[in-house]
């Protein structure tokens, strides 16, 4: 049977997201809590978390999360990264025997920083090189394969269910101001580490619920500005589309939203002049990333959270806040779960996407 | 009287018991197949010269008329078929090219019948048209890199110029000389009623059609008749014809009898001089003098509309196209080898060209891998005969399609394909009076409008069928495809996967 | 009212209004029995005159005056002051054709009674504009405006 | 305002109808000595030889005239007008009117022939009653002879020969029809009468005196000298318009009662005329004429009611044009047939039984004579009645007239229904 990457494998799923706006710290049971509640929509064959502002101390440095299923797979990455990157600390990653998580790969994560000199002779910018050298090593190094490579950040994924994965990476030791979490119900699979969602791109991670019927268009079109489509998946495609339009394009995260959730035509040719020629071009110019079929996306990145919902509302997605934090699960119980008493609850619509900005960062950008 | 080698092609077979003589068919066959007898009230006929174009069959009030295939055998031989030696003693009576109209007939592989289209089941569900908006409009033109804003809902992109259209079928080129004047104002009709468009081909603009423009593409083709600066600003943009599917890399030739007033004043030629378009540009002789003739286009229209390059398929034609989209080409149209032509010499149309199902599938893969597709739009063109071929062409990476033959047929032809003789029983691909007035645009433009709306829904239901609610996800879309029936180089070439995968 | 109006400039001269006229007029209203083998011989109300080049089909203009209304010498020939319709009372009628003699467009054709178009009775259609193919023949009440 | 209108034949009814349509409240009397509502006086030949129920003569329903509000006095033959205190007498009561209109119509002309008055098997055919007692009293033996072989005399002649099986035509012109055909076409028209309807003609004579026995003719003497058995005598030589009542009221006549040939007023300004009775001006020669024709009596009638009514309807002009068929032999003529006068041309086309002759005025069309050629007439008489100019005629003046002698934009005017 075809192995994972070499198939696109159809999946529903369950996803949620905890943010501080202000940068408070929320422990991972709190997440852990929310996505077990959806137990039943997912099968088992995957579970993952993603947390950002869990190394405060690496603040500045990559932090690797990498699955090596043997040694010399190890030898063979690490020398690749001690020579692209100037590592300062290598351990495994603190985990859990449990009965629920079986025979899992070695897991091990590298604080590291650029290396200057190669990256200025790859004549690339910090981010690209980067991306480069961990695109290398998921293409060409059998058995290695980089899950997190962003700053301040780390995802944490497994085959299991995504409570059993909480709990055998310990997350209750963790706190972070934002957090997204994924069941996943796989069809076709047998299941594997690295399909796990979150999946994750620099600092972006991406969980994702439902299946894009729009998938090869926004592949084909997304490939053309060198991303490889390795994975297959849904999630693989919307985490590059939004790197390559914020990154490569620079434009505003909730701009980006626009382009893959863009509103109908008969609602554009009903709004005023600016806003139409607004949506008009963005439709005619990206009119490959225009994502279609159901899906609910949550987007995580060191500038905040993003919550999309497909342009037809076919998929559930609910958001509440309460204070400075906001909270979005596939079912508003994950969210009453931890939070009963929310100050706003609502259905996130179609054409209408959901950013929250992490205060903290941006200070900093500004 | 000289031997005559050919065998009638059909037998007009009429039926006593129903014919009434009313003498319809002796006045509406152009050919004189029909005819009183001496006694002035029995029709006789003689099929000699029957084309099968069915005038009589349809308008024959009692429907007594059938037109059958005229079986003469000749000694069975795969290889000296009847054809061949048919066409070879019409050149021995003639000692001319054999000209012959329409497109490609001969048997080659028809990749629109080999491809079958996907639909969703349990995983994703399929869209219901009737409840979710279906959106199939189209936007041609060339496209920026990427798109600046100052905020969100707050555009600061300067775009270039766009064509908006409502389906993404639009009418392929065909003059006014090939055409009847009327077949081409339905067509212009229908087209503005539709939000689409015509092309006016290399015949240039009647002025009858001034109410259109807004809706004509207008040519500019080797032969440049009737091009002038009013001519490319009254229209919605300008397509440089490099090639025609039927006749890659040769010109046009429409017969001094088809120039008569109106159309010589149309082409800027004087009345019964044969409209003789050359095989190349002559001032384009490399892609760089196209790139001059595009940006010379853009100035005369003040860059207001975009610039269409219209080639034929040919063998490497992924290469040419994307040369014409880095010589400026906005929209790059590839006509297949069975697209339909007025009249074209038989050997060219029947042996050069390739189909546009690969020819579309090689170009967009390859636009693709040079990171460019996003800033042209593709237009496929060369026979589609469904809705179903023109969503597989959109899957395949087109990002429209250019229909002729099927309004045709709408508007009554039967492709009896002797378009060249200018008898045309339709009124369709004839000059004369008492023919083109067969063709009444107040009806012939609501048959063509019934024809693209019809397919429009056909469209919307199978996009749905797929889980898509609008075109932009369509295109391009190859998983929505697989191949049936064909080699493993096909489905290379065609990039999708075989049934069952 | 609503007239047949005929624009010559479509009229193919196919004479199919002539074929379907006969067969509303006949006994079976059926095309070939009609135009075959009914006796007597239903007769077409319209009649086309010219050629394939220039030709159209003439039916009454039921008149506002009509001269044949006037003309007629057994008050057979009357115009229905509702609808408008200029008709012929088949048994009234004795045949002598005075109401011929005095129209102007040529609509009346000879007969056992005068032959002449009563727009099938205010049908919706009348049958020659119903089977026109090119629509050269309009139902219309634009007073030929349009035409 | 009171109405009064003499006679109830074709001018009667369309001047009392005319009236009706623009004086909604005036009160309409119309008078006849005849026993019958109004009817068609040309169908009795029909009747006469059985081709129309008597119930399919009559012009309107009964029911009609009470719902139009016009009285019709039958059997009440006016016997004076007196002018000045403005009533008619009509048997011992007597009418007020403020406009009167006398239709009298026409009566025969009974040419001096010994033994002939008062004889009882002596008819005329002009009316309803006539033609009743001709069906009456013929029989297969009655041996018939009829008096004149102009239109009337020809249609007792085909009606009786359905009866009789022997029937005679005594005419003084040397051709039947005098009036309508000329020499050429009178004898092919003769020929096939006589092959259809075993008439003898007796041409170019006429009758010198009648035997008779106890008050009954038996037989005549010809001019020729020839005796026809007679058991029944048609008087059919002619008409002469009926002006007696005009005449004893002073009203001027000559031949017939003079009026202006546009308004249909007489001498006296409150009295009108119309039809047969009349002098009609014949548009085409300027001729005072007597044009004894259906369609000129309803013109001339509705003219007449409007003016009466306070109207402006006007007899636009006034011609001959006949349509008439023997034994289904169609003959339609129209114009000036026997103009004279170095100004008249005419020419003749002839194949197989179609027989067209058209006659000419320089370059203007004034009459025609069609047998078995009668497609399209109308536009010939259209031709004639607005004076085409025929170098406008785009076709052969000979081919069967069509909407494409004319060019383009009369044609469309044509074409669209509006008058010509």
């Amino acid at each position: 049977m075809l192995k994972e990457g070499q198939i696109r494998i159809p999946s529903g799923c369950a996803i949620a997201g905890i943010i501080d706006r202000k940068g408070g710290l929320i422990n991972g049971c709190e997440i852990i809590k929310s996505i077990a509640l959806m137990h039943d929509r997912s099968n088992g064959l995957g579970g993952g978390f993603a947390a950002y502002g869990i190394y405060p101390e690496h603040k500045d440095e990559y932090a690797f999360h990498i699955f090596y299923d043997s040694a010399e797979a190890q030898k063979k990455c690490e020398e690749f990264l001690f020579k692209h990157f100037n590592v300062d600390e290598a351990e495994r990653i603190p985990t859990k025997k449990i009965p629920a998580i079986k025979n899992g790969p070695d897991i091990w994560r590298y604080f590291a920083r650029v290396n200057r000199v190669r990256m200025k002779n790859a004549r690339l910018d910090e981010s690209e090189y980067v991306m480069q050298c961990v695109t290398k090593v998921n293409d060409a190094f059998e058995g290695a394969y980089i899950f997190s490579s962003g700053k301040n950040m780390g995802c944490f994924k497994a085959v299991g269910y995504p409570e059993d994965v909480g709990e055998f990476y310990m997350l209750d030791k963790y706190d972070a101001y934002l957090w997204t979490a994924h069941g996943r119900f796989p069809t076709n699979t047998p299941g594997w580490w690295g399909g796990a969602h979150p999946f994750n791109v620099l600092d972006w991670s991406v969980v994702h619920n439902g299946e894009i019927s729009s998938y090869d268009a926004n592949r084909r079109y997304i490939e053309q500005f060198g991303y490889k489509c390795s994975m297959q998946t849904d999630t693989e495609v919307i985490t590059y589309l939004f790197d390559h339009l914020i990154r490569h394009h620079g434009l505003p995260t909730n701009v980006a939203a626009d382009v893959l959730t863009a509103p109908e035509w008969d609602e554009i040719d009903r709004m005023d002049a600016q806003k139409k020629e607004y949506f008009t071009n963005l439709r005619a110019i990206y009119s490959g990333a225009l994502v279609n079929g159901p899906f609910s996306v949550i987007l995580g990145s060191n500038k905040g959270l993003l919550a999309i919902n497909d342009r037809l509302k076919l998929r559930s997605l609910t958001a509440a806040t309460k204070g400075s934090r906001a909270y979005f699960a596939s079912e508003e119980s994950a969210i009453r779960v931890v939070c009963p008493d929310p100050e706003k609850v609502w259905s996130v619509s179609g054409a209408d996407p959901v950013f929250v900005p992490l205060e903290i960062n941006e200070k900093e950008d500004a | 009287m000289a031997i005559d080698y050919i065998p009638r092609s059909f037998t007009i077979v009429r039926d006593k018991e129903r014919c009434i003589d009313c003498g319809c068919c002796v006045r509406q066959c152009s050919n004189e197949c029909h005819y009183f007898a001496d006694d002035g009230k029995t029709v006789l006929a003689d099929s000699q010269n029957c084309v099968a174009c069915h005038r009589c069959v349809d308008l024959c009030p009692t429907h007594a008329l059938r037109i059958e295939k005229y079986i003469c055998d000749y000694r069975e031989n795969a290889n000296w078929t009847a054809q061949y030696q048919q066409e070879i003693c019409r050149q021995a009576d003639s000692g001319g090219t054999l000209l012959s109209a329409m497109g490609n007939p001969k048997p080659y592989p028809i990749y629109w019948d080999k491809i079958l289209l996907n639909a969703s089941q349990v995983t994703n569900p399929s869209i219901d048209p009737l409840r979710e908006p279906m959106e199939i409009r189209t936007i041609l033109g060339r496209k920026p890199e990427r798109m600046t804003v100052e905020e969100k809902g707050k555009s600061t992109i300067k775009m270039p110029p766009q064509v908006v259209l409502e389906t993404p079928i639009m009418f392929s080129a065909m003059s006014f000389g090939s055409i009847s004047l009327n077949a081409q104002k339905s067509l212009a009709m229908a087209a503005k009623n539709l939000g689409t468009l015509f092309n006016t081909g290399e015949g240039g603009l009647h002025p009858d059609l001034e109410a259109y423009t807004d809706h004509a593409i207008v040519q500019v083709a080797s032969g440049r008749f009737g091009v002038h600066k009013e001519y490319l600003n009254r229209s919605r943009y300008v397509e440089i014809k490099i090639g025609q599917g039927a006749k890659p890399g040769i010109g046009g030739h429409l017969p001094g009898e088809k120039v008569n007033v109106e159309v010589s004043n149309a082409r800027m030629i004087p009345v019964g001089s044969d409209a003789i378009s050359p095989a190349p540009h002559h001032d384009i002789y490399s892609i760089e003098d196209l790139r001059q003739l595009i940006w010379s286009i853009k100035q005369a229209t003040d860059n207001t509309k975009p610039v269409c390059v219209k080639i034929a398929a040919v063998h490497n034609v992924a290469a040419i196209v994307s040369g014409c989209a880095r010589a400026g080409a906005d929209i790059i149209a590839i006509d297949g080898f069975r697209g339909g032509t007025g009249a074209a010499p038989t050997r060219i149309r029947d042996n050069v060209g390739i189909p546009i199902e690969l020819a579309l599938a090689a170009a967009d893969q390859r636009l693709r891998e040079e990171g460019i597709r996003s800033h042209v739009s593709l237009v496929a063109a060369g026979s589609f005969r469904c809705s179903a071929d023109i969503v597989k062409a959109i899957a395949l990476g087109a990002d429209a399609c250019y229909c002729a033959s099927a309004p045709l047929i709408a508007m009554g032809c039967h492709m009896c394909r002797t378009c060249n003789t200018g008898k045309c029983n339709w009124g369709i691909a004839t000059q004369r009076p008492e023919l083109t007035k067969r063709l009444n645009p107040d009806i012939m433009h609501q048959r063509v409008e019934n024809l693209i709306t019809a397919w429009n829904h056909e469209i919307k239901e199978i996009m749905g069928g797929m889980g898509i609610n609008s075109i932009d996800s369509l295109r391009g879309n190859r998983l929505m495809l697989r191949g049936i029936g064909l080699s493993e180089k096909e489905l290379q070439i065609l990039g999708i996967k075989h049934a069952g995968e | 009212m609503k007239k047949v109006y005929a624009k010559e400039e479509l009229c193919l001269n196919c004479h199919l209004c002539e074929v379907f006229c006969k067969t509303a007029h006949s006994l079976s209203k059926d095309v070939i029995k009609a135009n075959k083998y009914e006796q007597p011989a239903p007769a077409a109300r319209v009649k086309v005159y010219g050629d394939n080049k220039l030709s159209v089909a003439v039916n009454c203009r039921h008149c506002e005056e009509p001269k044949c209304v006037k003309a007629c010498i057994t008050g057979a020939m009357t115009k229905d002051k509702k609808t408008g319709i200029v008709s012929v009372n088949e048994e009234k009628c004795i045949g002598c054709m005075t109401c011929l003699a005095v129209c102007p467009f040529g609509c009346i054709q000879t007969g056992k009674f005068a032959v002449k178009c009563d727009l099938c009775r205010g049908e919706d259609e009348p049958a020659c504009v119903k089977n026109c193919p090119n629509r050269a023949l309009v139902y219309t009440d634009l007073g030929g405006a349009e035409v | 305002m009171k109405y009064i209108i003499i006679g109830a034949s074709a001018a009667g009814l369309a001047c009392a109808e005319q009236i009706r349509k623009e004086d909604a409240a005036g009160s309409i009397t119309v008078m006849t000595g005849e026993h019958y509502l109004p009817y068609s006086r040309p169908t009795i030949s029909y009747y006469l030889k059985g081709a129309l129920k008597p119930s399919d003569m009559y012009l309107r329903k009964p029911s009609y005239y009470a719902a139009n509000g016009i009285e019709i006095l039958t059997d009440t033959p006016a016997r004076e007008i007196n002018r000045e205190n403005k009533t008619v007498k009509a048997g011992r009561k007597s009418y007020a009117y403020d406009k009167l209109c006398i239709c009298t119509g026409s009566k025969p002309f009974i040419p001096p022939m010994k033994h002939v008055e008062g004889k009882a098997n002596a008819y005329t055919f002009l009316d309803f009653a006539g033609a009743k007692i001709l069906k009456q009293k013929a029989t297969p033996n009655t041996k018939a002879v009829i008096i004149g072989a102009g239109l009337i005399g020809m249609k007792a002649a085909e009606g009786l020969s359905k009866i009789c099986q022997s029937v005679d035509v005594v005419e003084l012109a040397p051709r039947i029809l005098p009036s309508i055909l000329d020499e050429a076409s009178a004898k092919k028209v003769q020929k096939y009468i006589e092959e259809k309807g075993h008439i003898h003609f007796h041409l170019g004579d006429t009758v010198k005196e009648a035997k008779s026995k106890d008050k009954r003719i038996t037989s005549l003497i010809l001019n020729s000298g020839k005796e026809l058995p007679c058991d029944m005598l048609v008087l059919a030589v002619g008409v002469r318009p009926e002006t007696q009542l005009a005449e004893q009221a002073g009203i001027e006549t000559d031949r017939g009662i003079l009026t202006d040939p546009a308004t249909m007023r007489t001498s006296d300004s409150d009295i009108y005329a119309a039809g047969d009775c009349t002098v009609s001006v014949d548009m085409l020669d300027g001729s005072k004429k007597i044009l004894a024709l259906y369609p000129n009596a309803v013109y001339q009638g509705t003219a007449a009611g409007s003016q009466m009514a306070g109207g402006n309807i006007l007899v636009s002009g006034t011609y001959a044009v006949n349509a008439i068929d023997f034994y289904g032999l169609r003959i339609c003529t129209c114009g000036l047939i026997n103009a004279q006068g170095p100004q008249y041309t005419d020419k003749t086309a002839q194949h197989g039984d179609r027989y067209k002759r058209l006659i000419f005025e320089n370059n203007r069309l004034v009459g025609f004579v069609l047998i078995n050629a009668g497609e399209n007439a109308g536009i010939y008489t259209s031709l004639i009645e607005n004076r085409t100019d025929l170098a406008e005629i785009q076709t052969d003046i000979f081919d069967t007239p069509s909407l494409f002698m004319f060019e383009k934009a009369q044609r469309q005017k044509r074409l669209k229904g509006e008058s010509v």
